[in-house]
């Protein structure tokens, strides 16, 4: 199934990232998935201060140094050069881990192949061919206070990627609680999509076209507003 | 981000009537004597908390620290390895006498109880304690032809720890063996308070030499010159 | 004691075909690629060992390192939580070609699992990987209303690591994140060799700031100036 | 039953310590129960140096301070206050029971209340009455390569202490593989007591007068011999 799309006034990723860093309060502790959501990193809003974690033991790192200046040892799960801000601290995997599974991050940030209603997350493997790689993805959906997904809402095909049931596998079970898309900010509720804010060009009609399970509201409807990225 | 806290009757103030509370040390190694003492104070003038469930190695010592809670009737019931110290009276009267309940854990179980809690483990299998009473009741699964006992996590409302260092950021650094259960317990609860010798800005304490990451702690409080539970015991004081 | 060993040839020498070896890092980060390289002459020069089963984060990249190894053919099986990397043909190639075997584990579950096998625990449960296809045909658990899946440890003969210090009796410290899974793999190997930059008398590093106490370490050997896989791959170097 | 011992002929503690310090090899990782195991750290050979291990988080320290030296943050497991040697480390409580449990101790010595001819170790508790406390020792009779008992070979009242079967609450199963008596160096071989020395002054029958197991030998029964101490 191929659905009419609304790709004529999508937000940029930069917007979608932006966007998902509104929520992220001061003295956060977050972990962004490696790819866009690292974006999300860049969005912090003036006066906040988020606390970033990676898998490979490190809490409180910064931007990458400039060319050249790189420390390969200091790197995140990307394997992304980056620095440190004052007050940072080495540990090794377990530890690291023990912050992921043991409940001590406030949000998680992840990509996704596919989110389904009941808060299902498909994003590490889209079928059986090549290699597969799992990396920290099935860790870090469970145990962060709030694991939200970024992402198109649509496939670059047409094809939804809020869906009634994922049909690539899983990365974790009734994990996401909150979905940040191109189109809109949808809430993860009692197993349904509630849409939270969408875009002011579109209707809700149109939103539903391009989503693969019912969408429910609860409550207002907010307009949906980034800046110009 | 600051979690200092003011003084220790602020860090102490949340905890309420039944709550879990893990409290560090090894004996009077890492014991937070002033925290314990200030949530003794606020018992003392308020009637709160009571009915607590405290997690620490041992079950106090003399007339002060987690002793001094029993004798106040702050604790319902003690989880711990080792009831027993120099001077036991506290614990051992109460239990004697029926009045607090005793969960006895090996102590290597107990510290691994302690960091599942805070690493997301809801149970495990240890070869330890299979085959003994303390084993009784518990699953019981064999690996490799050798058996084990299926422990469950521990956690806490609470963890009241002593540190050396810390930062505005909530990193730790510990005074030799007064590590111990302290940096397990900043895992395992809810919310974790820790008394410090003294607060340094965020950046003073090297990446590499953090013990506990800030993101287990969530107040600290400077104790600059600290009690050793094991003086106090020498000098026979009594704290009520 | 001193557990220094003369150079990186002989500190890898005892590593038999078929054996199961551990080797540290994340990526480039903490990677010990001179004793890899090491293991690669020796393989050169007598034909072993082979057959080996690699624990790893990762499964090599380029020409150089686990890559290398499995270039020359000396890896039978890989555990890792992520074979992709900048350029990962060479795993990449042999997997297609049926020529390795992949155990793919989530990362935190491959560094608790190598924790377990240091800490003595046959078993953990997990949230991780519930309802996945990585838990297939695994045992699953209910605590408390939620479904875990239970984890095995793992062991391994030998782990090879790198670290920044390392004393005489084999006390590490490490440099940055270059610590990921090194400390774990030293715990939980029944041989376990590290490479560091600089060998110090016993008392020079703070018992404060040991990171891996010396228990988990078999030898040492100094490799004063350690490359960077990173390095190495922008310089498009192979080794064999 | 009271049992015909030989009282008259006994090692002293210390030599009893003495005797078990022999086998501790040089470089050895080591873990002495508190209380009378402690003393067998007094008797290091000359020219062997154990490491020794407290579960409280310290590896390779040494002796007790000058009185008035104490730090009370620098104690063993006996909560008795002890000094550095160099090379010594610091580590929190799940890492020291990983020691432990892990395997990488190579020799712990426990004091006993009844040792069973299967290895079985009764030390924590003498019956239901009381505050019982068992501390660390349920972990230390697991993982240590070798796991020796110090002890009388026979109780104050007479009672033998190396049994057929503990009949006090067991502190774990099948676990110590030397014992180390006022009398005696027994190893408990499939499941078995093989004596590997006894006093010279002492009958192999004697011996087994005052045990509550058969004693077996497995090639010559060695003198067991220790200086005046």
């Amino acid at each position: 199934m191929t659905l009419d799309t609304r790709e004529d006034i999508k937000l940029s990723n930069a917007q979608i990232a932006w966007r998902a860093a509104q929520d992220i309060e001061d003295d956060a502790y977050v972990n962004l998935g490696i790819g866009f959501p690292e974006m999300v990193a860049r969005f912090q809003p003036p006066g906040r201060q988020a606390i970033f974690h990676t898998e490979n033991g490190i809490l409180n790192f910064g931007e990458a140094p400039p060319a050249g200046e790189e420390d390969w040892d200091l790197i995140n799960a990307g394997k992304k050069a980056v620095t440190l801000k004052p007050g940072a601290a080495f540990f090794h995997h377990a530890d690291s881990f023990a912050m992921v599974r043991g409940g001590h991050l406030d949000v998680a940030i992840l990509g996704a192949y596919q989110v389904a209603q009941n808060g299902d997350l498909a994003n590490w493997r889209v079928g059986s061919k090549g290699v597969p790689a799992v990396g920290g993805a099935m860790d870090l959906v469970h145990g962060a206070k709030q694991v939200f997904v970024i992402t198109e809402h649509v496939t670059k095909d047409g094809k939804p990627k809020l869906v009634d049931t994922c049909t690539f596998p899983l990365t974790g079970v009734g994990c996401i609680t909150r979905v940040y898309t191109s189109h809109a900010v949808i809430d993860i509720k009692g197993g349904r999509f509630v849409v939270r804010e969408k875009l002011a060009a579109m209707t809700m009609d149109e939103l539903q076209a391009m989503t693969g399970a019912p969408l429910h509201t609860d409550g207002p409807v907010a307009e949906l507003t980034v800046p110009t990225l | 981000m600051d979690k200092t806290v003011g003084s220790t009757a602020d860090a102490v103030s949340a905890i309420p009537d039944g709550a879990t509370v893990m409290i560090g040390g090894f004996g009077g190694s890492g014991a937070p004597i002033e925290l314990i003492h200030a949530l003794i104070d606020q018992y003392q003038a308020t009637g709160g908390p009571k009915n607590l469930t405290v997690i620490n190695n041992n079950a106090g010592n003399g007339r002060i620290g987690i002793a001094a809670m029993i004798d106040a009737g702050m604790v319902r019931k003690m989880i711990c390895s080792f009831p027993r110290s120099s001077d036991p009276r506290a614990f051992t009267d109460r239990y004697l006498a029926g009045e607090i309940e005793l969960e006895l854990v090996p102590q290597g179980t107990l510290a691994e109880r302690i960091r599942a809690g805070g690493a997301g483990i809801p149970a495990f299998y240890t070869p330890t304690a299979y085959g003994t009473e303390l084993a009784e009741g518990k699953v019981i699964a064999e690996f490799d032809g050798r058996h084990y006992v299926q422990e469950r996590w521990l956690k806490a409302d609470f963890a009241i720890v002593k540190a050396q260092l810390g930062d505005t950021y909530g990193n730790l650094t510990y005074n030799k063996a007064g590590r111990n259960f302290n940096p397990l317990m900043c895992m395992a609860a809810a919310v974790t308070i820790a008394q410090v010798s003294r607060i340094v800005p965020a950046g003073d304490i090297d990446p590499e030499h953090v013990i506990t990451p800030g993101i287990f702690v969530n107040g600290v409080v400077e104790v600059a010159h600290p009690q050793q539970e094991e003086e106090l015991i020498r000098a026979g004081v009594a704290y009520a």
